[in-house]
């Protein structure tokens, strides 16, 4: 009773898309009577993040959920973590193989570029031969893998079909309407989560375009999910973050207890969120989903 | 005998520990120039600030027209009559000459509902004012900057000429000047005070003052050695007193020994 | 100087000379991508106008003497206040609306009041500003939504009697109009088939057209105008002659603060949500704006017209090399050096003015 | 003033206040955390110690009268460089720590040339460079990789002669004999069980002790310090008197990114990667730890000690709060605050010494 | 006659359009006190700062010990012998009093490969020059901002005293001084003259000029009115000539047909 983990994600404070994983260690932590602590690095700079970790090891949980944004950054913390003694579970990016060689107990979750290439190989099919990644966050690897794994996918350079979109609503907007003025024969688009999607959505409502072009996204969000219903974005690549929170605490909870733990990491995704399934999922969209 | 414009009696101001005026009584007549002499520190800028509503007296009265008063802020006393013109900050380099003379008591027009400043009315004005004070302006817009020292201090004394106080507070004006524009600016005092404008002329230089002056005070060490009427004290006497004229005449007499 | 000289040289002068370049430039390098038929126009039109509503307020804070780093924190804060409000406390838009602006306009009065009080530079106190105000806009929505990200506005924003002013868009008739005589497109596919491509011209071009006109005529033609040159050129001169500057100053705040809450209703009533990470680095993009716009950081000289078209520079740079294809990382090299070489044009021009040395 | 009293008023009088407060509060509200045992006071040390190098040569340089908000971007761009040059291109990993150290000292008396030259202030000059460096890091990084991070840099750093410098950890047999006597832990599980939890002291902290030596020497005891204090204090009078303010300027610019990249490369051969984004806002940061420390924005007066401290306050209550558990987004909060009560302690505190009014 | 220890010889400066100096020749001979007086703009502070090395000179030769030389920075003319005190730009009030008084000129002290401070000495010094100009200091490290303007004044004073410049400028020492500090000024002035160094004063004071000058220089914009010995001139000659006395008394005539 009473176990404290602690799980360390990479993205800055306002980041919307951890707060389902927020709210399934909550739920997680009521379910099974344990705290489970949040942190993350305000600004989302790597280099805080490995400290963050020691700093956790350093207060001795009963176990650490970390990502694993960056292979070099993340291993020599997590490492020492788990020499410790303390129980590591990887989540969200990075690799089983990775989570491996740190040590850790198991990965939950699925690889960006992986991802990023489930959603191509979709795209391919429904016959994308030029498309457009709109980055938000061009200073993320992960979201340049995403990017990366799409155009391997289709089987083209990624090339200047990533933007920097910047953060900044109105300007994702604007420039992707520029992009698709300049490049009419775009016939697919990427987005990286609600930041970039919803204005996206809003560019091509704007310029007609809407329901034309090949749409998909990572992440689901109210508006996005809105536009899968009018048939504007055709497929949400959710790797059903909830998942990624509750279950690690789950385990950790027992493996603590009990000293039972799976043999084998988890795939919480991918799931893609599309027309048929939206219903159920619209209804916990942001907050379970 | 006139009645005085403005009266402050007994003014005492410390900061602090600092005694800067210990007792200051002075008087300014309609139509006349009052010297206000005095060395460094003397406690002549400290008085002046007061009686323009920078400070606030720590003890003492200020009576305008004979009436009692206690001003809040410069504005207070802009009001009430008495314009000062300071010795470094008369001007804004930055600005306009129009802008700069107008500072803080712009003419507006109505525009419909919108208050408006009236350019026109300004430019005309400014134009005719320094032309009066013998400064030909390229133009109104003209930025401060471009004007010689001598000319920006004219251009604060027309202004405050212009909006026709009762009493004018000159902060050693003539100390950055030339000779022209010096007689060009003692020459203005008596202008104005032939207007029954009364004058406070702060200057170190004795000649100055005696050029224009009808009464003389010395401030020392935050106290007047009293006031001197035109005619009843000589220049020599005024520069001893206000220079601390015997303690260097036995400077002298030392070092005279040894040369 | 001969009067032809004279109307040339003024603070905006390297502005307009920097809008000339850039004009022709991306004549000459994206002709033919459509960055000037109507919808490319409406495109940087609409991202200089955001600019310019934040650059407006920078701008007189910035002639005044001071300058405000907390605008972007502004902007994320105002944005979830008016979300939090509407969407997740169920108060009607208007209401939130007028909160969001009584807010932010009292701490940019604090911001003032805290600079004039404590004699620090607006630099520190300021920045401390951009920490708290973050800080909070993130703790107070996830502690209230557990999301930082607050959406549905739009649907609560309907029929609403203010959120209108600042999400709409207008003169529409006369896109249709013009689509009817055939000088812009019509869709062609779609679910909007046989509309014209241009809907309307958004709110926010109106707001920063009207932001710009309200700064430009109070600064150059109102008394309160030569008050903000005063009180920026040299505060203790301005005193002494009877100008309120402490007044002045702090309705400067509260009016970037103003200008701040404008840009962050706008885009939350344009996007239908708020996140508390929105306007990042913008003060830095507002003091670029009004730096290359002729003002001088220290205060006491600039135009809201040159800001205003240092804004538009921003804008269509931007937006440009996205229409040229250039690699868009960097937009920010063409930005520090665009920075660098109006200045270095805008300091000669102001030592040709005001013969400072 | 009494004996007594004048050796405690000095500078960092405010900063050793705020540190004993800070110490105080965490001690109080995070005792059973094992935020003072050995691992978490380690990490709490290598955190400010980050701090620290960058504000030693912010502190410096705002001593010598001038500021540089390109610190943030440096650090990224010197990463960037030898990731690029060691990984990508293949060349020793010595070779590449020397190339970016050249680069970035070189940019770094670049940005000081330009304001000696222009006459324009720093803040503007520099913040053109924050933009440009930012813009070249990550184009040249997606130009080349088409990633912003580039891994790897442990692999090929193995056995460098310098690298070690940077990224490697010192007195370890300290730890093991600590561990030995059980005043430290062991690792239980793991290829590395039986080795103490604390390896060494890394370099970071050693390179931070020995450029806030460094620094407070050459400022305090030596003539180049006196120097420095004179071209912030009057550049003008210090040139009278035959004081080479320009080069004293130039030169602390480039002690600013000297600082930068040692930050870098200490992130670089810590974690093995380098990423474009790195360093965001840390100029913000610096400026902030040196402010706190009881320098004067505007120069002539501070102290590296009084940095040193506003680093430590900085990186304790960062990590601290993250160790009391308290909700991350409110560190923005709590930073904003201290900085603004810090200030005006050191206000009080520099009036009382330098009779300024 | 005594070899010049420095002679500027027709030196002429202009500023672009502006002529500051238009042709001008000083000497200063060991052990004088050579006093330098003019009107405002007459161009006193731009011969002064050639003769420092701050300007160069348009025209004209600097010959030091009769050798002619050429100064590009201040720090050439420092190492020449040549020492100046500028009166608004003397100290940084933020720093220490030794801080002020070596900087600049540190002494150094070998710490091992260190040079360091010799703050030892430094404040040792500091302290006892201070207390031969009559200024006690509480302590070294006291920042020159909690002294008066004249306390400052008189550090600056004292740091060039002490550096043994051959030749000392004084930029108008004394007019921020009062009584008792300008009388401490002017006997440091008599002290240093005794040992052999040649001062350059400036000032508007014809009183302090005649206190303690040997030779005395009118400059009259840009030029010289020539050099007079002590003696040959009377101080009320100087007045006239240094104020542009004719212009005041015709102007005290106009104004008093009026009064
Ligand atoms: N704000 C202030 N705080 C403390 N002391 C002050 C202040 N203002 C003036 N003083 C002190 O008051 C005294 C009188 O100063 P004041 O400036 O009035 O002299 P002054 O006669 O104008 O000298 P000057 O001829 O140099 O202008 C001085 O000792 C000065 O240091
Ligand atoms: N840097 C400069 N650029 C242009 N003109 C200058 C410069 N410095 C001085 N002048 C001009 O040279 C002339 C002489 O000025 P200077 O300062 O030498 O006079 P001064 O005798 O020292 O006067 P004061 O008694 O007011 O100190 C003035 O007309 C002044 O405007
Ligand atoms: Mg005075
Ligand atoms: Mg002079």
């Amino acid at each position: 009773e009473g176990e404290r983990f602690v799980l360390v994600s990479h993205a800055p404070d306002s980041d919307s898309w951890w707060n389902t994983i927020k709210n399934a260690i909550n739920v997680a932590g009521e379910q099974m009577g344990v705290t489970v602590e949040y942190r993350n690095p305000p600004t989302g700079d790597l280099a805080d993040m490995a400290r963050i970790i020691e700093q956790a090891a350093a207060s001795s949980p009963d176990g650490i959920i970390s990502t694993i944004a960056d292979f070099d950054v993340l291993s020599g913390p997590l490492g020492n973590a788990v020499a410790m003694g303390i129980p590591v579970i990887t989540i969200n990016s990075g690799t089983e193989e990775q989570s491996k060689e740190i040590g850790a107990l198991m990965h939950v979750g699925q690889p960006e570029k992986a991802a990023g290439f489930g959603a191509g190989e979709k795209a391919k099919a429904a016959g994308v031969t030029k498309f457009l990644c709109v980055n938000h966050y061009i200073t993320n690897p992960a979201s340049v893998e995403r990017c990366q794994g799409y155009a391997e996918a289709l089987g083209v350079e990624l090339g200047n079909q990533m933007i920097d979109a910047g953060q900044d609503p109105a300007e994702i907007k604007s420039k992707v309407m520029a992009y698709l003025q300049t490049n009419p024969d775009t016939n697919g688009i990427l987005t990286l989560g609600p930041t970039s999607a919803e204005p996206t959505i809003a560019a091509l409502n704007e310029n007609g375009q809407a329901g034309t072009i090949h749409f998909g996204t990572f992440d689901i969000s109210s508006e996005i999910a809105a536009a899968i219903k009018s048939d504007v974005v055709a497929f949400a690549i959710d790797q059903q973050p909830f998942l990624q929170g509750y279950l690690p605490v789950v385990i950790l909870t027992n493996l603590a207890r009990y000293g039972v733990v799976p043999g084998n990491s988890i795939n919480s995704g991918p799931g893609f969120v599309t027309k048929d399934n939206i219903e159920l999922v619209e209804k916990h969209a942001g907050q379970y989903r | 005998m006139t009645k005085p414009l403005i009266e402050l009696i007994d003014i005492q101001k410390h900061f602090g520990p600092v005694i800067a005026l210990a007792g200051v009584s002075v008087s300014v007549l309609p139509g006349e120039c009052h010297c206000l002499l005095g060395d460094n520190g003397a406690g002549k800028s400290t008085f002046i600030k007061t009686m323009s509503g920078v400070h606030k007296p720590t003890k003492g009265k200020i009576l305008i027209d004979g009436e009692e008063v206690t001003f809040s802020s410069p504005r207070d006393a802009m009001e009430a009559g008495v314009a000062t013109v300071y010795q470094d900050l008369a001007m804004i380099p930055l600005m306009s000459v129009t802008r700069n003379f107008w500072m803080g008591r712009e003419p507006v027009r109505k525009f419909g509902p919108l208050q408006l400043f009236d350019f026109d009315r300004a430019n005309a004005v400014t134009l005719e004012e320094m032309a009066k004070m013998g400064i030909r302006l390229r133009s109104p817009d003209q930025a401060v900057g471009t004007l010689s020292g001598g000319e920006r201090q004219t251009v604060a004394i027309a202004r405050a000429v212009y909006f026709g106080a009762k009493v004018l507070i000159l902060d050693e004006p003539t100390s950055a000047l030339g000779v022209r524009q010096t007689a060009n600016v003692l020459a203005t005092i008596d202008k104005v005070r032939k207007n029954g404008i009364g004058i406070v002329f702060i200057t170190h230089n004795v000649r100055h003052a005696m050029a224009v002056g009808d009464r003389f005070t010395v401030l020392n060490r935050g106290r007047t050695l009293g006031t001197a009427k035109r005619g009843e004290i000589q220049p020599e006497e005024l520069q001893d007193m206000m220079a601390g004229g015997q303690e260097l005449a036995a400077l002298e007499g030392s070092l005279g020994g040894t040369v | 100087m001969s009067a032809w000289r004279k109307s040339l040289v003024r603070p905006e002068l390297g502005a307009i000379c920097g809008t000339i370049l850039v004009f022709s430039f991306f004549l000459i390098i994206a002709r033919g991508t459509g960055m000037f038929a109507p919808q490319g126009i409406l495109n940087w039109g609409v991202v200089s106008a955001q600019f310019a509503i934040i650059a407006v307020g920078a701008c007189l804070l910035m002639i005044a003497g001071e300058f405000d780093l907390s605008v972007g924190s502004m902007i994320g804060f105002s944005g979830v206040v008016i979300a939090l409000m509407s969407v997740t406390w169920g108060y009607p838009v208007w209401f939130a609306i007028i909160v969001a602006f009584a807010i932010a306009v009292a701490i940019g009065a604090l911001n003032g009041y805290l600079v004039i009080k404590t004699g620090l530079p607006s630099f520190i106190v300021t920045l401390a500003f951009l920490y708290v105000l973050r800080g909070l806009t993130i703790y107070g929505s996830i502690a209230t939504t557990r999301q930082t990200i607050i959406g549905g506005v739009s649907e609560v924003a309907a029929g609403d009697p203010i959120a209108w002013l600042f999400g709409g868009k207008i003169l529409g008739f006369l896109f249709v109009w013009l689509a009817d005589i055939g000088l812009i497109g019509k869709f062609v596919a779609g679910p909007r088939a046989g509309q014209p491509v241009i809907e309307g011209v958004p709110m926010l071009i109106v707001w920063a057209l009207v932001l710009i006109a309200f700064a430009h005529i109070l600064l150059t033609r109102t008394r309160f105008g030569n008050w903000i040159f005063a009180s920026g050129g040299d505060a203790q001169a301005a005193r002494y002659v009877g100008v309120p500057v402490n007044r002045v100053k702090i309705l400067m705040f509260m009016f970037s603060a103003f200008c701040a809450t404008v840009f962050a209703t706008c885009q939350v009533m344009e996007f239908g949500s708020a996140a508390a990470d929105r306007g990042l680095l913008k003060e830095f993009e507002a003091i670029i704006s009004v730096v290359i716009g002729g003002a001088l950081l220290t205060g006491g000289y600039g135009s809201v017209i040159g800001a205003a078209l240092g804004a538009l520079i921003f804008g269509v740079v931007q937006q440009g090399l996205f229409f040229a294809g250039v690699e868009s990382s960097l937009f920010r090299v063409f930005l520090g050096v665009i920075l660098l070489m109006a200045v270095i044009l805008n300091t000669y021009i102001r030592r040709m003015i005001t013969g400072e040395r």
